[in-house]
């Protein structure tokens, strides 16, 4: 199918099913009940699982592939973002030319930093990236804050020109992006019994970006560049005496990165219309650092995971308070559940930070290959649980 | 309207820093949160609610709706601030966003609450962009501003240091520094200090030394920090232990200055601050009646006085409840329509007003100075001077809120 | 045809003099692949071993398990140098107990001088070789001592390699194919060499692609094929016996 | 000049904390090759060790005043530290006035312990594995760090002074014939100078004249072969790790009266550090120092208001340019070795 | 002219002269054996070849083109290929993978953004990948990571991805070091073979003389950094210089 093989069909497969459903798979609780705290349908998290997992899903080809450490890569995701509300407040809100631009925009970022810092390799590399990133931070949110709305970050303004668009909408507010007429907050709700999905139209122009954007990856894994991007991380030295100059494949590999990190930049620009400096710190950084990290470096689906497990713990687990502890807990006698809340308490709410601090140590400590080695093994041991099922019944057949 | 409330309850955002610098603060901001449901809801003493100059609220909710909240995490960071105000507004149905610390965080949550169509009522957030160039009609802010402090101090500073002084700025490089800056330096300028020289300061700057060290050679014999948070307890710091403190130039001992003042940040620099002017929004040794109810019941719940920051999230809520049991609705329009020119008191900082033009308050503001005897960690600034409204008040085309347009309301789909 | 059974009968097992160095049913797995499958035999002291067969025979594996590396990794068995279980320690324990291994890939440690290589060697007792000695020896080292290590040419890394093996007091020599990328004239240096240290007791085991050369110098072989021991018996044997020759050494 | 000369001292100091910080990674990082995200945290915990020490000693009870309220309006309460029943008012007023001092002797023990804790319970098995992991690991552990740090102390800062006696600063300017005021120099920071030459000798000492040092670095390149060589290299790893660790603690106990201390300083710091050891060089204590001074005194001279006026931003960006540069002219930063970290 | 003309060629590390005035002609479709001491300088001169190294003096030609300050990817590109002296392959790569390297640079060159189709697809590619690992009896290992390969294996390798580009000029490096009797014989009848089918010429370094002897047509004889004797091969054994230096009593 599609010019791939029958695993990664299956692969792709699965992440559009997961992606198309994900407003059902991710609010499996019951809107009113205790757990539906735990839901995550709601359209900016899913966007947010969407997007982020396009940003480590590119990060991934350099990374898992070439073995180069950027740690500097949040600065597309910036400069995609910037060039897409610039266009927002220019041009239009549509989000195509602002995704068209902001992906030209870090690409050519990318293709100046990346020259510049693929002299060097390993940790040098690794330092040269996030030196760029940290400077360019520094500045957009300092002395470039004319362009870049400096702390605030660059916003719409009722007054900004969109010469094919209009200023402000009738009623006075300022226009929401969109994809030809159709918003990108629009939403549609299906209610079945007490569960509420929400179908918001942004999430799925997200999530037909994310698949593209996978399947993109596959090809490219899968392609012989994809092989030459290995064969760098593995002996660069050996590839050069092979005929092989490394250097265009890994300033290749660095730009397209750089592109994926600026089209989730300007999709993040087109859910949510701002474009600030933070995104460009080197925390940013870190971040699709251990999203990749944690989900499975080298691996399709991991970044993807690793992306969506970090947002989560972001968004959901810090949203638990006290209140909300005491309530799950209100059926255990007094005593007991203050006890009980007290032992919680430290690692959900403001502590979350505390409990994807042991997630992150947690995972690397058991799981080397990341969450996806968590998932082999779970399916390995099925898979083996179901070959000891079926040996125990071929035991019983006679043979003939 | 967006997230109308249908059933008997009524869910609130409680949008504060819970990670990062600021989590004392947000902390804090939550604890008055916290409260000021509790008193909506009829427990508690009631606080400030029998001070209140309107007597809309009852204690049975807002609207006979049971109040509700949600709380966030801001992580005092734009995009942070904004992915859980909209978990709020998406999953959690919340009519109404509050909180922050820092103008970063409200300006761009303040846009959001726009543009979703829900009320926002800001916490501690003093940059003149906030209801200047970056108001919004669906943003209210109750705390004061960059040129509130610099019209309070200047003529504090003009009766004690004199009105020929040096001054000698160091200004974090961002927007809520640059606001600051400008509206200290027309101030004191006007009554006749000059201006030696302004610094900018990187936001992630942890050692001022290299920024501090070459302020006496310039010949200033004030400084002027205009640092918030880590930014100013580490420069206050720096600046004691140069020992400028200690100095005389041009004949006078040397000062400085500290527009914003905090509690949790007065407590960082502990006994550097001993001494120094800078302004507040509130404190909680206020006398009015207002701020004895709310200190009384903050403190027997908690077991020490609220911040400023507390008491300007607790105000917010309360007059939030007011304005939509006056309204008779949570539309927001109708929301901004009961707080745009709506003057009240006993909230305390005296007669206060919700100006319409750009949704500022207007009221007393307080000068104070960091205490030489403190009695307890919590007793570190005493007031100095209650600025009266009249003096800090400022026309809505003020050269320094220029810019920006308030909108119209939005009342979401 | 059938070899196996006829040599795979582990003819010194049963032997009354003490081993020196002794493996017994010997297991090495790495990662999820096992290599060394349950492998038996014994050196004496004095003697040297000769331990042959083609690529991926597991010569080295076994070396490597001998040594005590964690890589392959010893699932069962027991290991004995002159009475201490081996199979117990880390590799450097089974190191101070005596043991040397000369790597099949020489691993001259990078961003060492050569000296500086030698001096690791005797930063932990016992110690051998004096490096004065080392140097009369391998000349060439001495020319050398303060160049750094992983410059040096194939063949003088591989020297020292063994002089590395040669500065502790060690009682039993394990070479992992020593005379790989040395010039015929060394090889034959190291050859008498060898003989000098066996004349003053020193246990060796050798793995030699050059199988005759091996087979000249050693008492004693042991065949190795997928894993397991096909061949243990005397020198001459093997060198007499053409079928074996034939079979698993190709000459 | 004399603004030269003040900077040129700023230089130094800043130097000497970016130094000392740095000097604790590259023993890790630079010799180990651990990608430690935790050294951050490290110098973190010696800065609170100070802070508890200064609690434990200020540990007080409460006695009523006389006639005063608190803000409830309830009989107000002082804190009387126990060691003033002890020693008497005075001598418990020195020791508290010491505390941070003081702290340097409580700090080594736990550092170290925390260090080959650290080592041995966690970082033993990750040096195999790939960098990608060790960051995970590493970065994850300092984020528990912080929190359990927050949950005890709270984000906010928490002042720790230096004793009265190294409080306030002296006129360098007029020892050297300037005029007065024009160079003047904190008593502390000067402590602080001293203090990281001393501690920076003392380790070169340490690993130049053993062969410690180069047993580590062996050890590095080829932990199996050196084990081959009957050397026990693990515990000369923790050894090295307890060492960074007391170095990373010891900086951070000393710079708690310059900066009062909270539960983010390290993070703050981090990034830093990395940059100051990579630009020194991976692998190269003198790298990492010499790069520690280099960056502090340029950063000092780019914080000077007649370079920001010539050009904006500077003080900003001037660390990571210098980087760039240092590192696209200096294939492995300004002394490396090679081989190491490069790929 | 020989297809490679070394003229003059002198390297000097430190205080080391590791080559002088060495002059080297390997005529078109020959075997060319480089044979000495430990130290000669015969891998320094293929690295000088091969663009790893810069000689400080001196030329060298290949068919008439100087490869002096081109990288070594260039060099590959005019059609020499190497063979390390120690085994260099990508470890992490399967070993299929490994021999369709060398064949997609020796098609696509240097480089080619070939990113949307799939490695699988290019048959002509995996065809002849396939076919070379027959040539080289690997074909049951083609899905094993090359890393987990005995050394001899990953030495064969590395030989049949150096062949399987077609080169014009091949350097071998100590080619069957380490490899069994038995793959030694394989490789000199591949070697034969490779000679008897297509254009080649192949310099090869080696100490192991009955690959020497039984494939080269000329040697040179290098010893301390200059070419000692340069002849045919029954002139060399008997050289009394070359026995001295080299090759000791046993040959
Ligand atoms: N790191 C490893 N991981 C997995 N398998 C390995 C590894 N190293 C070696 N092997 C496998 O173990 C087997 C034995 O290898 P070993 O190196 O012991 O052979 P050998 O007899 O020394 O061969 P050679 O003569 O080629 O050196 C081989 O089949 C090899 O593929
Ligand atoms: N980078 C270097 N720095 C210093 N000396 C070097 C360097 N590279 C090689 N040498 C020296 O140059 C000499 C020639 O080395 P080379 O590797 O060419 O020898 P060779 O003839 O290939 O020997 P062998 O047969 O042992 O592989 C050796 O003595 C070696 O130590
Ligand atoms: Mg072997
Ligand atoms: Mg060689």
């Amino acid at each position: 199918m599609l010019g791939l093989d029958k695993k990664d069909a299956v692969l792709l497969v699965i992440v559009a099913v997961l992606t198309m459903f994900a407003p059902f798979i991710l609010n499996p609780f019951p809107e009113g009940s205790a757990m539906a705290q735990f839901n995550a349908g709601y359209p900016d998290l899913m966007q947010r699982f969407v997007i982020f997992g396009i940003f480590a899903i590119g990060f991934n080809i350099l990374f898992g592939l070439t073995g180069y450490l950027s740690f500097g890569h949040a600065a597309f995701l910036g400069v995609g973002s910037y060039a897409a509300v610039w266009m927002f407040k220019l041009l239009s809100m549509n989000v195509i030319p602002a995704i068209v631009l902001a992906v030209i925009m870090s690409g050519l970022f990318a293709l100046l930093i990346g020259y510049i810092s693929l002299r060097r390799s390993g940790i040098y590399f690794s330092i040269l990236t996030l030196a760029f990133a940290q400077m360019m931070f520094a500045l957009a949110y300092s002395v470039l804050t004319p362009i870049t709305g400096g702390e605030t970050g660059l916003q719409l303004a009722l007054d900004d020109p969109r010469i094919l668009g209009q200023s402000q909408t009738p009623e006075g507010n300022i226009p929401v992006p969109g994809l030809f007429g159709f918003e990108m907050r629009d939403s549609a709700e299906l209610v079945i019994g007490s569960w509420v999905f929400t179908f918001n139209l942004g999430y799925y122009f997200c999530g037909v970006i994310l698949l593209l954007a996978f399947y993109l990856a596959i090809r490219i894994f899968r392609s012989p560049f994809g092989m030459m991007l290995r064969a760098i991380k593995s002996n660069q030295q050996r590839l050069n005496y092979t005929g092989i100059n490394p250097k265009p494949y890994t300033l290749a590999a660095f730009v397209i990165s750089g592109m994926y990190a600026g089209l989730a930049g300007a999709l993040m620009a087109s859910m949510d219309p701002l474009a600030g400096a933070e995104r460009m710190f080197w925390t940013a950084s870190g971040e699709v650092v251990l999203m990749t990290i944690l989900g499975g470096v080298g691996t399709l689906i991991g970044p993807v995971l690793g992306a969506g497990a970090i947002k989560y713990m972001e968004n959901i687990i810090s949203k638990i308070n006290s209140d909300i502890l005491h309530s799950w807990f209100a059926f255990l006698p007094d005593g007991l559940e203050d006890f009980v809340v007290t032992i919680v308490y430290p690692f959900i709410g403001k502590g979350w930070h505390l409990t994807l601090g042991i997630i992150f140590m947690l995972v690397v400590i058991f799981l080397p290959g990341g969450l996806v080695e968590g998932g082999q093994r779970i399916s390995s041991w099925l898979r083996n649980r179901r070959a000891r099922r079926d040996d125990r019944r071929s035991k019983t057949e006679p043979a003939e | 309207f967006t997230n109308e409330p249908t059933g008997s309850t009524v869910t609130l955002g409680f949008n504060v820093p819970q990670t990062g610098p600021y989590a004392d603060e947000g902390a804090d901001e939550l604890r008055a949160y916290e409260l000021a449901v509790e008193h909506l809801n009829g427990g508690g003493d009631g606080g400030m609610m029998s001070t209140f100059s309107s007597k809309a609220l009852d204690g049975t909710g807002i609207l006979g709706k049971k109040v509700e909240y949600v709380t966030g995490d801001t992580q005092t960071k734009s995009d942070a601030a904004r992915a859980s105000a909209k978990s709020m507004i998406e999953k959690d149905g919340a009519v109404m966003i509050t909180g922050g610390s820092s103008s970063g965080v409200a300006v761009a949550v303040q846009a959001l609450c726009q543009e979703a169509g829900v009320i926002f009522m800001a916490g501690l957030t003093h940059s003149n962009d906030t209801t200047g160039k970056d108001k919004r009609a669906n943003g209210f802010r109750h705390f004061f501003n960059s040129y509130m402090s610099g019209a309070a101090l200047a003529p504090v500073l003009a009766a004690n240091y004199g009105t020929d002084r040096k001054a000698y700025h160091l200004t974090a490089d961002y927007n809520w520094g640059y606001t600051t800056e400008e509206a200290i330096r027309s101030s004191t300028e006007a009554m006749g200090w000059e201006t030696v020289a302004a610094v900018k300061t990187p936001l992630t700057q942890t050692d001022f030394s290299s920024y501090i060290a070459p302020v006496l050679q310039s010949g200033a014999d004030t400084l002027v920090l205009n640092h918030y948070g880590g930014n100013m307890v580490n420069s206050l710091t720096n600046a004691v232990q140069f020992g400028l403190r200690d100095k005389q130039v041009n004949g006078k001992d040397f000062q400085i200055i500290v527009p914003l003042y905090s509690r949790l940040m007065a407590k960082g620099a502990g006994a550097n601050v001993k001494g120094i002017f800078g302004s507040t929004n509130w404190h909680w040794s206020l006398q009015d009646d207002g701020s004895k109810a709310f200190v009384k019941s903050f403190g027997t719940k908690y077991g020490f006085p609220p911040s400023q920051a507390a008491h300007t999230c607790y105000v917010q809520t309360l007059l939030y409840a007011d304005a939509v049991q006056r309204a008779g609705t949570f539309e927001p329009c109708a929301v901004v329509e009961a707080l745009e020119g709506y003057e009240f008191d006993g909230l305390g900082n005296g007669k206060t007003l919700y100006r319409a033009e750009d949704h500022q308050c207007f009221k007393d503001v307080l000068v104070v100075k960091g205490k030489e005897n403190p009695t307890s960690e919590f007793d570190l600034l005493e007031i100095v001077e209650v600025t009266p409204v009249a003096q800090v008040t400022y026309p809505p085309d003020h050269p320094q809120f220029a810019g920006g347009a308030l909108g119209t309301c939005n009342n979401g789909g | 045809m059938n070899v196996k059974p006829d040599f795979s009968k582990n003819a010194n097992m049963a032997q009354t003099a003490p081993a020196f160095l002794s493996v017994w049913d010997m297991h090495s797995y790495y990662g999820e692949s096992y290599i060394v499958q349950g492998i038996s035999f014994n050196v004496h002291e004095g003697e040297i071993l000769a331990l042959l067969g083609r690529n991926g025979a597991g010569k080295t594996s076994t070396l490597r398990s001998i040594a005590r590396l964690g890589d392959p990794q010893v699932t069962h068995g027991e290991i004995w140098l002159d009475h201490k279980p081996l199979h117990k320690m880390a590799s450097y324990e089974a190191a101070a107990a005596g043991l040397g291994l000369v790597p099949e890939d020489r691993r001259i440690i990078p961003g060492l001088t050569v000296e500086e290589n030698l001096q690791l060697a005797q930063i932990a007792p016992p110690i051998g070789w004096s490096l004065d000695r080392i140097y009369e020896l391998f000349p060439r080292l001495g020319e050398r001592r303060k160049q750094e290590g992983t410059t040096l040419s194939g063949g003088e890394q591989q020297m020292l390699s063994i002089a590395r093996a040669l500065a502790r007091d060690i009682k039993v020599l394990l070479l992992d194919e020593p005379y790989e990328g040395l010039a015929p004239v060394i090889v034959d240096e190291i050859e008498k060499t060898l003989m000098h240290i066996k004349e003053q007791g020193m246990t060796t085991i050798i793995v030699e692609q050059n199988a005759v050369r091996a087979l000249e110098l050693a008492d004693r072989a042991v065949i190795l094929d997928t894993g397991t021991i096909v061949f243990d018996g005397s020198a001459g044997e093997v060198l007499e016996n053409e079928e074996l020759r034939a079979e698993y050494l190709a000459i | 000049m004399d603004a030269i000369i003040l900077q040129i001292l700023n230089g130094l100091d800043k130097g000497s904390a970016y130094a000392l910080i740095a000097l604790g990674l590259t023993l890790i990082f630079g010799t180990l090759g651990v990608v430690n995200f935790a050294h951050g945290a490290l110098f973190m915990i010696g800065a609170f060790c100070a802070v508890t020490l200064s609690r434990l000693i200020g540990l007080s009870h409460k006695v009523e005043v006389e006639g005063e309220t608190d803000f409830l309006g309830n009989p107000l309460t002082k804190d009387v530290p126990y060691i003033y029943d002890w020693f008497g008012e005075a001598t418990g007023a020195a020791i508290v006035d010491w505390a941070v001092p003081l702290a340097i002797l409580f700090a080594i023990p736990v550092m170290i312990l925390v260090g080959v804790v650290m080592e041995r319970g966690l970082i033993k098995h990750f040096y195999k594995r790939p960098h990608a992991d060790q960051i995970l690991v590493t970065f994850g552990l300092a984020i528990v760090l912080q929190e359990v740090i927050k949950y005890f102390y709270g984000a906010n800062p928490i002042p720790t002074p230096a004793p009265s006696a190294f409080t306030g600063s002296f006129d360098f300017g007029v020892l050297i014939g300037f005029d007065a005021n024009t160079i003047i120099y904190p008593y502390w920071r000067l402590v602080y100078f001293a203090f990281a030459a001393v501690i920076i000798g003392a380790v070169f000492a340490f690993l130049q004249f053993t062969t410690f040092g180069m047993v580590v670095r062996a050890g590095m390149a080829d932990r199996e072969t050196v084990g081959l060589l009957g050397i026990n290299i693990d515990k000369r790893f923790t050894i090295m790790f307890g060492i960074a660790a007391a170095v990373a603690g010891l900086a951070g106990v000393m710079y708690v009266p310059i900066n009062p201390p909270n539960y983010h300083m390290g993070m703050d710091f981090l990034v830093l550090s990395f940059v100051v050891v990579v630009v020194g060089g991976m692998g190269s204590l003198p790298g990492a120092v010499l790069a520690g001074f280099l960056l502090g005194i340029l950063e000092s001279f780019a914080s000077m208001r007649e370079v920001i006026d010539l050009i904006p931003g500077i003080n900003q960006i001037i660390i990571y340019l210098v980087a760039i540069i240092i590192l696209l002219t200096r294939p492995r930063g300004l002394m490396g070795r090679k081989g190491v970290m490069e790929d | 002219m020989g297809i490679l003309e070394v003229k003059n060629v002198g390297k000097r590390f430190g205080g080391l002269q590791a080559l002088s005035e060495v002059n080297l002609s390997v005529a078109e479709n020959s075997v060319h054996a480089i044979i000495g001491p430990n130290g000669a300088g015969k891998s320094t001169l293929l690295n000088c070849l091969v663009g790893k190294l810069i000689p400080d003096t001196g030329s060298v030609m290949f068919d008439g083109q100087s490869v002096l300050g081109r990288s070594p990817f260039e060099i590959n590109q005019m059609g020499i290929s190497r063979v390390f002296q120690t085994p260099e392959i990508f470890g992490d790569l399967t070993v299929m993978e490994n021999m369709m390297i060398p064949i997609f640079a020796s098609r696509d060159g240097s480089f080619r953004m070939h990113a949307v189709e799939s490695v699988v697809s290019e048959s002509e590619v995996v065809d002849y990948a396939e076919q070379m690992l027959e040539d080289m009896n690997m074909a049951d290992k083609r899905h094993m990571h090359a890393a987990a390969m005995s050394r001899g294996d990953k030495r064969r390798l590395e030989i049949g991805m150096c062949l399987s580009q077609k080169p014009r000029l091949l350097l071998l490096d100590e080619p069957t070091a380490g490899m069994a009797r038995a793959d030694t014989n394989n490789t000199i009848d591949l070697l034969k073979q490779i000679k008897e089918d297509r254009d080649i010429t192949i310099a090869i370094i080696e100490h192991d003389m009955h690959v020497v002897f039984s494939l080269a047509e000329r040697i040179t004889v290098l010893a301390q950094g200059t070419p000692l004797v340069e002849d045919a091969p029954e002139n060399i054994k008997g050289n009394p210089k070359v026995r001295e230096a080299y090759l000791g009593e046993s040959a």
